[in-house]
């Protein structure tokens, strides 16, 4: 796998191997939809999910309200739309953290394979592993108190190993290419190599990755979520119209099938994308197809 | 009838067409030679004969073994077929084991499949096999995994696979092409052996010419998936009547002209190195013992100087590349000093001299590797121009980089090209276009045409001999094939277990070795003319008889 | 008939001493099934003899003489005696006590042992609710040899003795065969600990449990009172549950602006959307089924323009900006976002954070670092909390400390009653607190099981008369 | 292989200190007092103190630390401020629950996932493969709460083939006990086993693609025997690590999913004694979970020495 974008080539021809692979189409749309979703409840949503409005609670799906209406008499078409904005602002920030965290200490890592620092960097990485995430994440809410930031944060850190891990194999795997040599005869430092050579060529990896960690971290939204460390209302989040809404199991299913369909979905559309994008990269697989 | 025989074989992979009228004929216990670039279809002859092909291939034709035709096989009387009545020896030896089966039970494997004996029978056969293919009980006993062997004892392993049962025909694709020269011969002796012991059919495939004029009763010629050529050996070689096997012929002979250097002692050498050593650490056994260590480069010392091209050669893993490393200040060094034009490069216990670092560039073997597949040329090449105190910009760049690639035989327009758009050849070209564009003193080339077709590797060795006239620029070449060694050095040293065992002018070390390795390594090279005459005496001397 | 129970319950007790912790979840185990004190609560919340069959108050109100039960046998085989009162009263009062309640009784001067079953109890001044006080489960009666191991190992004097826990799951009751009173009907009770309402709801469904109350979803009761399996049941508890405001800090300092916030709360929307329908409203801080409760809501009716009007006023018109800290009870959470709503619609801006319990004791209920907060306060008859200016709300009238004082020191039932009610006007004139609604004891019980107490005058789950009917 | 297991247990030895380290920094900075949460809301000041003085929570941290270190290499973990029992018998006593769970859900998801990936490796691009790349797809997709809700109201509130949740304890009996445990480990097993499916799938494609299946093929091994012979044993290694990690997620991430069956593993008596700040038992049930983590780590890693023979020399 470590091996896939190391072959890379440049983007030529990549949009049509794009539109070949159904997995990615699928998984593209569906998060079209969703990022889509985010963006127009910015500028309008069919009804403000700030107003309650307690006498038309729980109402079933109808014409008014699409997907019905929830415990507060709020439009759950609404809610969803504008928890999409969270879920997503939330995943791609604690992605984002890991990026920025991970990736540098990777290839630093990579960079003095063998040294202390190495070393030093990859048993961090475990230990940050060997911590239960939920745990580490609950520890850390109840340091900070519950909100979209804190766990942006408890995401977020889990992230970090996760990216310095990819990044120092398959930078170590990089290290030894005749063009990075070519590179160290050149004169240029490991810092200039890493960020000309290696970078560019693990991107591919970090890209795929990065999709399928961003949908894990709409799944650990909603499970922090769930349990009432996630974010605060009154901005809504899927996780949290789960957890609100949890004993209406029976009474008022549109309550819970939509936010849990709309983070299924999400999370489908993201891996697949992933998926896809992955076979896209991966020469090898291209070639066998 | 003939043991093998393939008619007007054609093979597309989805749509593609790879094969086309491949006819070939092969009797028992004769050898059938099939030489021809990478990418001829070699290999995919042999996959269709064995009907291992990869998905989306459609064939027709006719192939017959022993007069039963494959076409009407099942899936499953091929499998009874193959490793019983076909055996197949693979290139690549390090891969070609399961790593985590022991050589016993892989080898017994073959013989559990195709016939009903018990598990020790099958043991005993197979340890038979092994102490044939030269793996005697006492030292490679049946419970070792591959990872304990060499890469020749590997491939020793696989042939045992091949043979234990001893099939009336046994296809070897590229057998020897990841070996080093002594171990590739005796792999083609072992080789020799059994298709006399068993009356075996074999097809050797290699693009090596010498080595299938020294193997090979038939030969047949391949280009772009057709057989161009086809014949008893030494009437094919002696007659070329396709151009192509001609191009062939001259292409792996190729000597390219060159001037002689004169060198002036005045002036310091490019490079001395004096003392070096290197030690690899080795991993540690335990938290409190101190890592143990390898010596990779011993003691060497050695000098070139300006407009001198040295070669440096050795079996693989005898320091050849580490040595490099280290002259190029790519790694430390734990003794002696390195020197370019006289001022210190790099010693045991400071960093590299970053001014001299412009005195020497290299070329590796990889063309395909040695590059960063998201530039375009341009950045490529002018990436040494980081060493530049005042790199040039605008249009001094321009000509900088325009030169240089007219220099290696391209065209300036191919500066705005990805190097995924070029051939093999041209991108080493490239790979010499980024050495030369700083004009340094040495270029080290570590196995610089190994990886390439022979035809271009002339072209290749013909360009560098070129600029080495125009420029003076000292060459530092790192071969395993003496031939090549031979054709574009002045002077060679020969290397063994990190030490430099031998060393004098070219001519003279081939024609006159003195230590016992040099002589070793010249042995077991097959050398084309050579491997002809002996043929032509065997079989005159069997016409005769 | 089956003589075995399991009441589901949503918080496990962190011990079983309900001398050394505040937690409700205690009292809701071994109130009177485990424990017993000198008086104790009736179903109605009137207060009964207990382990004191008598007693004689002096004239002076000071002097308590309790004449106790004789034949009462811990569950260790030892005899209650007066020594086992004095030993439990003295222990409250001590130094190092970790008694949570531990104020309820600091009038109580001495203890003495008069006979083996008569003690006398001295206060250092009057105090009306001392019987009432003596009734909560922080002052039962444990004997010295087992004080020290209650908390995993209670022994009682109840109907029940303590027979297994398996912590985070469940506790088991058995009958006590040698109880003094009337012996207990059933043969075994187990508490089991559900903290989620959704599996709440299914251990219900699934029969897991045969009762639980109160049962944590209101939302669900419409679904159990459909089905013939089970009854619903719906009572009352001490729970007055109330936006509290914090008094000192601005802009709640002023009058004015608690006077709008008052008018700002739609109650009926919140019992409605937080509660579903479960819930008396209060206008102070009273439970409505006390006969000494005034009903005082119309002077905190919902009344936007109203609280608009005085918030512009109070010099707020463009309205304000202020922290809504929520614990963890759906009542706080549901009723905070719902109020969150209104005030916005009067223009003031909350910002709501969820706390855990221990986030809330130590930022709300201890720093005081809070704007408004929603909790119910669940002990029964706590009006006197209002008379502690440091206590979190931070309300410091020293009116209306006086009517605690002078209520304290009498002991005329009339009298009383008129000083509560005064009680009641002041905090409501002084809009201390926004005053939501009075919590519904509400919970579903097998239809077959009988004797659960509808109402919670303090958190018990006596099963004491509790039997399957056939 | 010795001096392997030496540098391994040596590079464990320091991650749990690094790990205990950052437990109790943790620990000291959770806001929230053990002693105020006990005694609620009308509890008089000094008898906070008094709590507190009892609890013995004023000592300096590095005594503290110290103490707490010392005692777990003694065997005592302290009494739990709220529990009142030793520390140690509250977490045995979930242990014996949270193991059992944990194994279970494993082996539920490695059961199904084996022969799943295989399937789909063997049928590489056919509809087989295809849908079940689909299924497992999906598989990740759901949050396992959700999925764990549904089950319950399935299989408990609508069908009642099993209780809501709880455990009744192993005195109970042993298929008592797996009853109750059915649930929660299918809802653990079924998203892990969606992704051990894939994982299996992904590496024995690898593994096919490798030279030496080649050379089986070439033995005249058929498809089949070169998968089950060849590629089966080579394509574990990457699926040994991801069940190591599985097992870690599963022993206490699965907090929710006890929460949902209200059952009583670790995960949720260190969510409770989080919430109750009893964090004598937070510190040393977390620090006993991170040393079942690394312990894993390291068994997964000796495994691997043993399935793959390169790396015993390799290392040694
Ligand atoms: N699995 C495959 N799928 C599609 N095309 C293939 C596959 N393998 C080989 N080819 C193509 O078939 C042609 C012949 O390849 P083949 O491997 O037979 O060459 P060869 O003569 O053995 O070369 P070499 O000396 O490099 O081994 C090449 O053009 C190659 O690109
Ligand atoms: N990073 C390393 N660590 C330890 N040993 C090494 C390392 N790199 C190379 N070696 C060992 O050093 C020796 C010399 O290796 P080197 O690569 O220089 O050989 P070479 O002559 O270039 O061989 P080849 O012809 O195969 O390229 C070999 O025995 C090799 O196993
Ligand atoms: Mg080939
Ligand atoms: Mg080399």
């Amino acid at each position: 796998m470590s091996d896939m974008s190391l072959n890379s080539r440049p983007a030529s021809g990549l949009l049509g191997s794009a539109l070949r692979s159904p997995s990615f189409m699928i998984g593209f749309l569906l998060t079209l939809l969703f990022v889509l979703a985010a963006v127009i409840s910015f500028f309008w949503v069919p009804y403000d999910v700030t107003v309650l409005n307690i006498p038309n609670k729980l109402k079933a799906p109808s014409l008014e309200h699409w997907f019905g209406t929830d415990i507060f008499g709020r439009d759950i078409f609404s809610m969803i739309m504008v928890g999409a904005r969270v879920s997503i602002a939330v995943a791609l920030v604690a992605v984002g953290i890991g990026i920025v965290a991970g990736v540098p200490l990777g290839l630093l890592a990579a960079a003095r394979h063998g040294s202390l620092l190495d070393e030093v960097i990859m048993r961090g990485n475990d230990l940050v592993f060997a911590f239960p995430a939920l745990l580490i994440a609950i520890m850390i809410t109840a340091v900070f108190g519950p909100g979209a930031i804190n766990a942006i944060i408890a995401i977020g850190i889990f992230n970090i190993p996760v990216f310095a891990r990819l990044a120092r194999g398959a930078a170590l795997s990089l290290w030894t290419r005749d063009y990075v040599l070519a590179a160290r005869v050149a004169g240029k430092g490991q810092a200039r190599i890493s960020a000309e050579h290696i970078l560019p060529n693990i991107l591919n990896l970090l890209i795929v990755q990065g999709t399928i960690q961003f949908s894990l971290g709409i799944l650990a939204e909603a499970g922090l979520a769930f349990v009432g460390l996630g974010t605060q209302p009154p901005l809504p989040s899927w996780g949290r119209m789960l957890a609100e809404h949890q004993t209406l199991y029976a009474l008022a299913p549109q309550t819970v099938i939509f936010p849990g369909l709309a983070i299924v979905l999400t999370v489908l559309g993201l891996n697949l994308m992933g998926d896809g994008l992955r076979d896209i990269f991966d020469p090898r697989l291209r070639r066998a197809r | 009838m003939s043991l093998l025989e393939i008619e007007k074989l054609n093979l597309s992979i989805y749509g593609l067409p790879i094969l086309r009228d491949v006819s070939l004929f092969l009797e028992a216990g004769k050898v059938l030679g099939i030489v021809g670039e990478s990418g001829s279809g070699k290999s995919m002859t042999a996959m269709s004969v064995m009907q291992l092909l990869p998905g989306g291939s459609e064939w027709s034709g006719h192939i017959r073994l022993d007069g039963r035709s494959l076409n009407e096989c099942s899936e499953k009387e091929m499998c009874r077929i193959r490793g019983n009545d076909i055996g197949m020896v693979f290139q690549e030896p390090m891969t070609a084991l399961n790593p985590v089966q022991t050589i016993g039970d892989q080898v017994a494997e073959t013989i559990l499949i195709h016939t009903g004996t018990s598990r020790r029978d099958a043991m005993a056969i197979a340890r038979e096999a092994l102490n044939r293919v030269g793996l005697p009980e006492d030292r490679f006993p049946l419970d070792r995994y591959p990872h304990n062997l060499s890469g020749g004892q590997r491939q020793r392993v696989v042939i045992a696979m091949a043979i234990a049962l001893k099939p009336r025909l046994l296809i070897a694709d590229e057998p020897t092409t990841a070996l080093d020269v002594t171990t590739q011969a005796q792999i083609l002796t072992l080789l020799k052996r059994l298709v006399e012991e068993d009356d075996m059919g074999l097809v050797l495939i290699t693009h090596d010419l010498a080595v299938v004029a020294d193997m090979a009763d038939e030969i047949a010629i391949m280009k772009d998936g057709e057989v161009v050529e086809q014949g008893k050996t030494v009437p094919l070689f002696r007659r070329m009547s396709h151009p192509y096997t001609k191009a062939l012929f001259e292409a792996s002979g190729h000597v390219p002209e060159r001037k002689t250097h004169e060198i002036d002692a005045a002036k310091p050498p490019v490079v001395q190195v004096d003392d070096v050593i290197r030690d690899y650490a080795l991993p540690r056994t335990s938290l409190f013992s101190a890592p143990g260590r390898f010596r990779a480069v011993d003691n060497v010392s050695l000098k070139i100087a300006r407009g001198e091209n040295v070669g440096l050669v050795g079996e693989s893993g005898c320091g050849k590349s580490t040595l490099t490393r280290a002259i190029l200040a790519l790694d430390s060094i734990q003794g002696g000093e390195i020197r370019l034009n006289g001022d210190l490069f790099s010693s045991s216990g400071g960093g590299p001299n970053i001014k001299s670092r412009r005195q020497v560039q290299v070329v590796f073997q990889d063309p395909y590797s040695s590059f960063n597949p998201r530039h375009r040329v341009d950045r490529l090449i002018t990436e040494p121009f980081h060493l530049l105190d005042n790199p040039p910009t605008g249009a001094e760049r321009r000509e900088r980089i325009v030169s240089a690639l007219t220099d290696v035989g391209l065209r300036a327009s191919d500066a705005d090209k990805y190097i995924h758009e070029f051939s093999g050849g041209q991108r080493q070209r490239i790979a010499i276009a980024r050495a030369l564009i700083i004009e340094p003193s040495l270029i080290v080339l570590d196995e610089a045409v190994s990886a390439l077709d022979v035809s271009i590797r002339a072209q290749i060795l013909d360009l560098l001999a070129d600029l080495s006239d125009r420029l003076a620029v000292s060459y530092l070449f790192i071969s395993h094939d003496l031939s090549v060694v031979r054709a574009i050095t002045d002077r060679v040293m020969v290397m063994k277990a990190g030490r430099i065992v031998e060393e004098g002018p070219t001519e003279d070390v081939f024609l006159n070795p003195q230590h016992a390795y040099t002589k070793e390594l010249l042995a077991a090279t097959p050398i084309l003319d050579a491997a002809l005459s002996a043929r032509e005496a065997r079989e005159h001397r069997n016409s005769e008889r | 008939a089956d003589t075995e129970v399991t009441l589901g319950a949503q918080l496990e007790p962190p011990n079983l001493d309900p001398t050394g912790g505040a937690a409700a979840a205690i009292d809701e185990v071994t109130y009177s099934n485990v424990f017993e004190g000198l008086t104790r609560f009736t179903s109605d919340g009137s207060v009964v003899p207990g382990l004191a069959e008598s007693w004689e108050i002096s004239d002076d109100g000071k002097v308590y003489t309790f004449k106790l039960r004789e034949g009462v046998k811990f569950h260790d085989g030892s005899d209650f005696t007066a020594e086992d009162v004095k030993f439990s009263l003295d222990r409250i009062n001590a130094e190092e006590s970790t008694n949570a309640q531990k104020a309820l009784y600091a009038d109580i001067e001495s203890v003495e042992v008069v006979d083996p079953s008569t003690v006398k109890v001295t206060l250092s001044k009057p105090n009306g609710s001392i019987l009432f006080n003596l009734a909560w489960g922080d002052a039962v009666i444990v004997a010295p040899e087992t004080a020290a191991t209650n908390a995993t190992n209670p022994v009682g004097t109840g109907a029940f003795k303590f027979d297994d826990w398996v912590e985070g799951d469940h506790i088991d009751l058995v009958k006590n065969p040698d109880y003094w009173g009337e012996p207990a009907k059933l043969e075994k009770v187990t508490f089991k600990f559900i903290s989620d309402p959704n599996a709440a709801f299914a251990a219900v469904m699934a029969g897991d449990v045969d009762s639980f109350m109160p049962f944590p979803a209101p939302e669900n009761l419409a679904q159990f009172e459909a089905d013939p399996r089970f009854n619903v049941v719906v009572g009352s508890t001490e729970g007055e549950t109330i936006l509290s405001t914090n008094n000192k800090q601005p802009p709640f300092d002023n009058p004015k602006v608690r006077e709008a916030l008052a008018h700002a709360i739609d109650r009926s929307a919140i019992i409605d959307g937080a509660m579903f329908g479960y819930g008396t409203p209060i206008g102070t801080h009273f439970a409505p089924h006390n006969p000494a409760y005034v009903d005082l809501t119309s002077q905190s009716d919902y009344d936007p323009e109203m609280a608009k009007k005085l918030l512009a006023e109070a010099g707020f018109a463009d309205g304000f900006t202020t922290t809504l800290k929520l614990p963890p009870p759906s009542y706080a959470r549901r009723g905070g976002e719902i109020i969150a709503a209104q005030l916005r619609d009067v223009g003031i801006e909350t910002e709501i954070s969820n706390l855990e319990w221990a986030q809330w004791l130590e930022q709300v209920f201890k720093g005081k670092d809070y704007g408004l907060t929603i909790v119910s306060h669940t002990e029964p008859m706590d009006i006197g909390i209002y008379a502690r200016p440091d206590y979190y709300f931070q309300y410091d009238s020293p009116e209306f400390q006086k009517i605690m004082e002078d209520l304290n020191n009498t002991t005329d039932p009339a009298k009383r009653t008129e000083l509560l009610q005064a009680a009641q006007k002041k905090i409501a004139d002084d809009y201390v607190n926004g005053y939501l609604f009075q919590l519904a004891n509400t919970g579903v019980v097998n239809a077959k099981l009988k004797g659960i107490w509808p109402n919670r005058p303090t958190q018990a789950n006596d099963m004491t008369s509790v039997y399957w009917e056939d | 292989m010795l001096p392997f297991l030496a540098r391994r247990i040596g590079s464990l030895a320091l991650s749990l200190i690094a790990a205990s380290i950052v437990i109790f920094l943790v620990i000291e900075v959770v806001p929230g007092d053990p002693a105020s949460f006990m005694l609620g809301l009308n509890a008089a000041p000094d008898t906070v103190a008094a709590l507190r003085d009892s609890l013995g929570l004023d000592a300096p941290a590095f005594v503290r630390y110290w103490e707490w270190i010392t005692g777990m290499f003694r065997g005592e973990f302290g009494t739990s401020y709220t529990y009142k029992v030793p520390v140690g018998n509250l977490i045995a006593d979930r242990v014996w629950v949270s193991l059992p769970l944990t194994i279970y859900a494993l082996t539920l998801s490695t059961l199904i996932a084996f022969p799943v990936g295989v399937l789909a490796a063997a049928r590489r691009n056919s509809p087989t493969d295809v849908s079940i790349m689909g299924v497992t797809q999906l598989g990740i997709a759901v949050p396992n709460f959700w999925f764990a809700m549904l089950l319950q109201l399935v299989f408990a509130g609508i069908l009642r083939w099993f209780s809501a949740g709880g455990f009744p304890g192993w005195d109970a009996g042993f298929w008592a006990g797996m009853k109750a445990m059915t649930l929660p480990a299918v809802a653990l097993a079924l998203p892990q086993a969606s992704i051990l499916a894939r994982v299996m799938r992904s590496s024995l494609l690898d593994t096919l693609g490798e030279d030496f299946i080649r050379t089986a093929r070439a033995k005249g091994l058929s498809r089949r025997q070169a998968l089950w012979r060849h590629a089966i044993r080579n394509a574990l290694i990457p699926v040994l690590t991801i069940i190591g990690l599985q097992f870690s997620f599963l022993l206490a991430g699965a907090i929710i999913i006890e929460r949902i069956f209200y059952f009583p593993g670790m995960g949720s008596l260190i969510f409770q004694a989080i919430t109750q700040r009893d964090l004598i038992v937070v510190k040393s049930a977390v620090m006993l979970l991170v040393f079942a983590v690394i312990l894993v780590t390291f068994l997964v890693d000796v495994t691997y020495a043993i399935a793959d023979p390169r790396l015993r020399r390799a290392r040694s």
